[in-house]
């Protein structure tokens, strides 16, 4: 893509990392705001100037359509992730997620607010589904993004958290102790919708084979058709 | 130029309830404490909206409560000396002093900066600022300030009250100078200070509880003994028009009266100028017979009109002397002994001295 | 863009956008404030309760409102694109929002020194012959001077510090509309991007050190002019 | 937790914490601006910076260095903890972080009523025989009382408002931390959640109104009695 | 209780280099505007903190510079009223008046609240804040406030320049009962008005340009010819002991001096009273026979023991009357005509009423 034009990406913050990589070594320059899903979605309905959204949240992505924007092609998801528990301090990993609690003690379980940060929903899908959500509720340290729930946990303020595997494989300061089963929560998947052409080639670019590598060297995997 | 006042307010628990005139020349208000005079000097700057009443400078209406006109301060051109300084404390004393000269009309005539400068005596504070001036020096700047506006007539709240004597006799005569000069600015000022209002006043307006107790010219307001408790037992005295006749080597100068010649020291006036004299009553002796051998060189023979007791062991006579009229303060005893009656030839005795060079006037 | 030259980048827009939001908002923070503290009409508690609105409503509401109302395809927006002023997702829209996020603080200054000068300097005036502009100008204007200069600052380092409010309005475009804040903000959400922020916050700290001690040195010449009243 | 009643626990909390903010901060302003208008000190600029500190920097950036701070894991926050002060995560924590927010606002409205104050009073009630505590007490004080009253309810706006620092160092949790700020943010996240962050947002106004005007009636009634000077 | 002054300081332009004693009584500060009178009020209050010096009231050193002592305004009990009134705004007049009182120790003696709102006509004002007042009011409100804060002196920088005459009549006779009375409350008190000072002072320092020009009893420096330019010409004259031997129906009362007796009205004072007189030098005539068939019943004989010739026509005679001095101003004419020279026996005519009852003292 050697010769595409300039572009203008709104992309959910917990990109960050991955799409700047893509972001230099694709052929044109790309200009990245990043912001939470729901800013990004209002400021593209609105007339933003971007060429391509990239949204960590599907029911945005579900919203944006149906608001007077004209996409430059069809929607498509171009990555997805996984939730894990992670802690402070390295410990063994649990096997046994009903240990939780106990490992917790008094301590708080960071993660994104329960509705309105995507990663907090998935989270308590899971944690409602094996019946731990109304015993740690009143333990929660819920964040404004999946970010911030991270760094809790980075700092210690927080012993345990719920990230993406994305988060925990950047942050040097955590320890992965469970992985999440994907099935006891919606998928988790970043749809993205070109509003140019431009945008159409960084798209196309995005789910390339090659891009994919990158993205999967940051933790995420690919989006099932 | 007639300024002409007719205002009612209710302030507080104060009914204002005045009407006078102020044609040209000085106009004293005069007054105790919380009687109204600043509110009424107020009310002719455009300060106060009188809640009726009108107020008006020769043919401009500045207040009409029945036609709802109400002329704003800025465009009535007073020039006032504020009870208390107000002067600008951002501002150096040299734009202090000529804050108004720019909104004075092209043609207007008034002081200049360095005569004000002078008089006054501001040259080393020019570049000062009013914190650090003392309270004279503020009153002077605020004087100067006003003068300096170039205004059609001056407002003066106790503009004197913090200055030293010496300093005082170096105002009086300019504000006579501006009173009887070509500019003829009238002047509407408050005072405390009987011999201030006697000096300067043409005319009188005694304020009392927010009402016109009397008004007038000087010498009949002055001169009547209901002002007495007013003015002041000491300061109660006729004014009588002279002219000067001639002027010794000596420094004693000689002036016609109605009743004979007087000889008075330090009379600045040329030959030929009308004076106005202050002649206090208790500066006035009367005797049965011509006196001889006495220092007092001013003898004149006068007859007895008013024989008025006041309230405590003095009286106050009214004497006839030629066509004035003096008044003479002497003790209940000595009108026993000597039978002041109307219609008493007698002679009255006027220290040379008494007749100090401030209390000669016009 | 290198990291550290996205931060630079960042610093000179924030300097820009406070310094035009600054000189853009007082004289009409100014007007406001005269008449709040001077005037007395129908919907002056209502005109003071908008003033203070941006403060109490969480900033990506006030971000939000603007959005809706200069979006490019709302009315407003678009009657003033056409007049050539693009706010949302603009340079400019930052300028609009840190003006609409001071103004409570430079108003409130604004306000306490008008309401502290001593209404009979300014009847001297009048009758010295100033009218109301004359008045303004070279009475109350000077007189206030202290307050004006602590409502700019005040002004300015909203400004400077201004987050939610921006990058709702004009999201967070490096080179565009990323102001410092959002910079910082971008950098904390890479996993260990501490390091980045601690940079910039030490950056925008300098700017509040030397914009607050300018601001004392000026004021406190005002002042002393003044001096003791 | 039905969204109703989530948005009045939301402002019932807000209230509280908007409230004892506003309490603990006003007379730690008070003597931060006093000791700004009248003392000389080395440091004294640096203090000044350090005040208007928070206005400078990304909200997430002040409470991110309370959370530094103060978090349970941190040596102050284990120190507090120990003494029974639990901050982090915390309504007590909001507080903090609304007072940290709104100081630079509360000190610059008292510090402009101080200085407005004409020291030749002070004086005047020092020969009566007042030491400095009666001074201030019973001339200071009053006379800048409504400039107490301004810092106050900009300091209550401002806590009302606060989101950045509040999410960020004691998190956003319903019925806990979670106050409107926070509570209109999450409903904004979600699509179509506008309806309800909008009677959030009425909420929000209708408190701000209510305390523009309370401290207006207030004022009013200070500066009646003061008058014309 | 002795207050001592002795302090230098720079203030701008001016150099202030001061020392005087101000023993009992009341001494009164007198000079021209900007001379730097409030300025040395302000040291003794402990406003301003003199570049050297030292000052103390009785044993208490307030200020000694060489020691670093510096005694805060708070803690020296001075009752200050300001040239201007400094009311509390936020107060109204009742708790301006009284807020000093918690200050006084327990023990302190001191003016009634009922005595002083009664002398100073404050009554109707109680409620009202200083905002609304006008100018006397709030300077009597202001010298109420110091009174009632029961201080160990009294330091007045012009208290009565706004006040109307009838009010001083007032207010002078209570400064002397605080003077004379069971307190004897010394008191520093600067005025421009000369005959307030020469009625009330016991002490007089004459300040010029920062410096002290002359200092000491009443009696000597106003009849200080050096002093005349100072006093003002009008204002100068002798101060002279008497007593009360007698009061006649007719409200005469007989007063004995060293040289004969006087005749005055509207004394006050007890039988056997020493009271003080003041005679104008401009109020005395000299006669070389005793005078018959005056009404002023007032003549002493004097001997003249200087002849001052003024700046101008006048002359300042020195007389001594048994054992007083007596100040005479006649004109240099007078002078020559009637041969006066020192060593000459002749009358001194005082004319009953110009010994008013505000110039009699103690
Ligand atoms: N706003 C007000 N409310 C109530 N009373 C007021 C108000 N303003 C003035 N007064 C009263 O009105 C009276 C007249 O005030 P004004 O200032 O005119 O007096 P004045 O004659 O100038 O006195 P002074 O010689 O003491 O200056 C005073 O008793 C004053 O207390
Ligand atoms: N901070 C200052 N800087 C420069 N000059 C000052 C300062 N403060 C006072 N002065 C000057 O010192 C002189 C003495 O002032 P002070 O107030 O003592 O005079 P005063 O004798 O009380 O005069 P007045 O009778 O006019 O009140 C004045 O000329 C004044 O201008
Ligand atoms: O990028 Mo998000 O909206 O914090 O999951
Ligand atoms: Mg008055
Ligand atoms: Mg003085």
């Amino acid at each position: 893509a050697a010769q595409s034009p300039p572009v203008t990406v709104f992309a959910a913050a917990s990109l960050r990392g991955a799409l700047d990589d893509l972001a230099a070594q694709y052929g044109a320059p790309v200009t990245v705001s990043f912001a939470g899903s729901g800013t990004l979605a209002r400021q593209v309905a609105a007339g933003a100037p971007a060429d391509l959204v990239v949204l960590a949240n599907p029911a945005w992505m579900d919203w944006l359509a149906e608001q007077d924007v004209s996409f430059a092609g069809p929607t498509r998801s171009i990555a997805s992730n996984r939730l894990v528990v992670i802690s402070h301090q390295e410990i063994e990993p649990l096997n046994d997620i009903s240990a939780l609690p106990v490992k917790l003690d008094t301590g708080r379980l960071a993660m994104g607010h329960r509705d309105a940060v995507p990663a907090g929903a998935y989270a308590r899908q899971w944690l409602q589904s094996i019946d731990l959500w109304n015993r740690l509720e009143p333990q929660l340290a819920e964040t404004d993004n999946v970010r911030s729930a991270l760094a809790l946990v980075a700092r210690g303020a927080a012993p345990f958290g719920i990230v993406y595997a994305t988060d925990a494989m950047a942050e040097t300061r955590v320890h992965t102790v469970f992985d999440v089963p994907a099935n006891l929560h919606d998928p988790i998947l970043y749809p993205a919708a070109a509003l140019s052409a431009g945008g159409q080639a960084f798209l196309e670019y995005l789910a390339s084979p090659a891009a994919q590598v990158v993205f999967a060297a940051h933790g995420f995997a690919e989006a099932p058709e | 130029m007639t300024l002409q006042v007719e205002i009612k307010h209710q302030l507080g628990g104060l009914s204002l309830k005045v009407g006078f005139e102020a044609a040209g020349g000085i106009t004293a208000i005069f007054g105790r404490s919380g009687t109204g005079k600043t509110t009424v000097i107020n009310a002719v700057a455009g300060l106060l909206r009188p809640d009726a009443g009108r107020v008006s400078l020769g043919g401009d209406v500045f207040v009409d409560t029945a036609s709802g006109r109400f002329v704003p301060p800025a465009k009535r051109r007073l020039g006032y000396v504020f009870q208390d300084a107000r002067l600008f404390p951002h501002l150096t004393v040299r734009d202090n002093l000529t804050f108004g000269a720019r909104y004075a009309p092209p043609g207007a005539q008034g002081a200049g900066l360095d005569d004000v400068v002078a008089l006054l005596g501001l040259a080393p504070l020019m570049a000062r600022r009013p914190g650090t001036l003392s309270g004279g020096e503020k009153q002077r700047v605020a004087i100067g300030r006003a003068l300096l506006s170039r205004p059609r007539m001056l407002l003066m709240d106790e503009p004197l009250a913090s200055l030293d004597a010496p300093r005082k006799q170096e105002i009086l005569p300019y504000l006579e100078r501006l009173r009887d000069g070509p500019l003829n600015l009238p002047i509407l000022y408050v005072s405390h200070a009987v011999d201030e209002v006697a000096r300067l006043a043409d005319r009188l307006v005694l304020l009392q509880d927010g009402e016109v107790q009397a008004q007038g010219p000087l010498y009949d307001v002055m001169a009547d003994p209901a002002a007495v408790p007013l003015l002041g037992v000491r300061e109660a005295g006729a004014v009588i028009e002279a002219e000067v006749i001639a002027h010794a080597d000596d420094g004693l100068s000689t002036l016609r009266i109605s009743a004979g010649t007087l000889e008075l020291p330090g009379v600045q006036a040329d030959i030929g100028a009308r004076v106005r004299l202050r002649v206090l009553a208790q500066d006035v002796i009367l005797s049965l017979s011509r006196p001889e051998g006495l220092s007092s060189v001013n003898v004149l023979p006068v007859r007895v009109e008013t024989v008025h007791p006041g309230g405590g062991p003095g009286a106050a006579i009214g004497l006839r002397a030629g066509k004035d009229r003096v008044l003479a303060r002497v003790t209940a005893r000595a009108v026993a002994e000597m039978q002041l009656a109307p219609g008493l030839d007698c002679y009255a005795i006027l220290k040379a001295t008494t007749v100090a060079p401030g209390s000669i006037g016009r | 863009m290198t990291a550290d030259s996205a931060a630079w980048e960042a610093l000179r827009l924030s300097l820009w956008v406070a310094g035009w939001a600054t000189v853009l908002a007082v004289p009409l923070a100014l007007w406001v404030a005269w008449i709040l503290a001077r005037k007395s009409f129908w919907g002056k508690s209502l005109l003071n309760a908008v003033v203070h609105l941006p403060l109490v409503l969480p900033p990506v509401v006030t971000g939000y409102l603007l959005l809706i109302s200069f979006s490019p395809n709302a009315p407003m927006g678009q009657a003033l694109s056409a007049m050539g002023l693009q706010l949302a997702f603009h340079w400019t829209g930052a300028v609009l929002a840190a003006i609409v996020m001071g103004f409570p603080l430079m108003v409130r200054a604004m306000r306490l020194a008008i309401e502290a000068v001593d209404p009979k300097l300014e009847e001297a005036a009048e009758t010295l012959g100033a009218g109301r502009i004359s008045v303004f100008a070279r009475v109350t204007l000077p007189l206030i001077g202290p307050g004006i200069l602590a409502g700019a600052v005040m002004g300015f380092a909203k400004a400077m510090g201004e987050f939610g409010a921006t990058i709702t309005f004009v999201a967070n475009i490096p080179g565009q509309t990323q102001t410092l804040p959002g910079a910082i903000w971008a950098a904390l959400q890479i996993p260990g991007g501490e390091g980045q922020a601690v940079t910039m916050v030490l950056m925008a700290s300098a700017v509040a050190v030397a914009a607050v001690l300018l601001s004392e040195v000026l004021a406190r010449r005002v002042s002393a002019r003044i001096a003791a009243k």
